[in-house]
């Protein structure tokens, strides 16, 4: 018998040099309740990030409060621009 | 007033005669009487005796786009402009080479001049955009604003 | 700090062409990161019906030559400034047409802002030039700087 | 017999409005003793000149001072700038 799980996801996306802290410019983790839960999530699995400093959106919105997450959802981890 | 979102990102360089054709382009707008030009430029900053030598750009492009487009409507309805165009690199540009081209143009000259620095100091702040300095000997650092 | 008299006065309208050379010739030097340029274009002004088709520039160029100087020399000691260029029209300029150039670099776009604003507002009312504005039919009046 | 007078004078320089008032970029007068002697002059001469307003520079040095002419000096008459 195969059992098929669908395991629900977010993407997170990395900018800057968050890239290089979590080797990459995208990851996924499964889908946790709000951003607050997802950043100890992060931080457990890349310590380096605890040192980091970032803003945070979902789904292209920045949310400096905690927020609630949905299946398929982005984050982004926007750290300090250095655009121009 | 411009509703549409419109793109600022320009891959590598902006050169001296894309600068030159947009200057050209506002010839015909002869209500136009002062134009106000920003030009960043990669500087070969010299850091624990390396210098720079280029800088690579990448973005959150769809929300700098977006942040642009609120920072364009904001800036057009506290000064009198003719109009207003913002292009900035994404990738490498090479240290003397210019990676942001804020250009505003308008009747009298206060306007246009205010409004640029107003939209420089915007873009630089709010636009998610990251700058890696990359120096000689290919290692790099993350660029910080000021 | 440049101590020899330059030229500023050019015949006729400046070309985006030459704007792009200006800027070109900028790129090596690596430790410009911000231009600051004012570009100062005819208007077609309607007054009382009738369109100014152009304005043509006069100057007591000596004088001019050497308010320029002081002026450049002041900025100069006010502003952490890499370089700065200066150019004015001469005879006529169509509406549309760019009558002046001002073109200052720096390492950081502060010190640029500011001197650019300042040189600008310098040359305009520092410098003995006149500009007669001529209307659709060849009439005209002296233009008045406020 | 002929007799040679040599006619001390002064240059004036006109500009922008001005070449209008007075009909050309430069006139020629008898040197007189300063320039609050020179405007009378002139005046009289070029009525217009009355409503203008104009700052004075002799041999190119602006003076706002009544100042003391000689011989070959150049007075320019500088009506309000309208450069850039």
């Amino acid at each position: 018998m195969l059992l098929i799980y669908s395991i629900m996801k977010i993407k997170i996306q990395l900018f800057g040099p968050l890239t290089e802290i979590c080797n990459g410019h995208q990851i996924e983790t499964e889908l946790v309740a709000d951003t607050h839960t997802l950043l100890e999530v992060l931080k457990k699995r890349y310590p380096a990030l605890k040192k980091s400093v970032f803003a945070i959106a979902v789904n292209n919105q920045l949310r400096k409060e905690n927020t609630l997450l949905q299946e398929d959802d982005t984050v982004s981890l926007l750290p300090p621009f250095s655009g121009g | 007033m411009e509703k549409q979102i419109k793109n600022i990102f320009i891959e590598g360089a902006i050169t001296p005669d894309f600068i030159a054709k947009s200057i050209c382009a506002h010839q015909s707008k002869t209500g136009i009487g002062a134009h106000q030009i920003f030009l960043g430029q990669v500087r070969a900053d010299l850091i624990q005796d390396k210098a720079v030598k280029a800088i690579e750009y990448t973005a959150h492009t769809e929300m700098a786009l977006s942040a642009m487009h609120e920072i364009r409507e904001a800036i057009f309805s506290q000064h009198k402009l003719t109009c207003m165009h913002v292009y900035h690199s994404l990738g490498k540009v090479a240290a003397g080479e210019i990676c942001l081209f804020v250009f505003v143009s308008a009747p009298h000259r206060n306007a246009a001049t205010k409004a640029c620095a107003e939209l420089v100091e915007r873009i630089k702040f709010e636009l998610p955009i990251w700058g890696k300095e990359i120096f000689e000997d290919n290692t790099h650092q993350w660029k910080i604003n000021n």
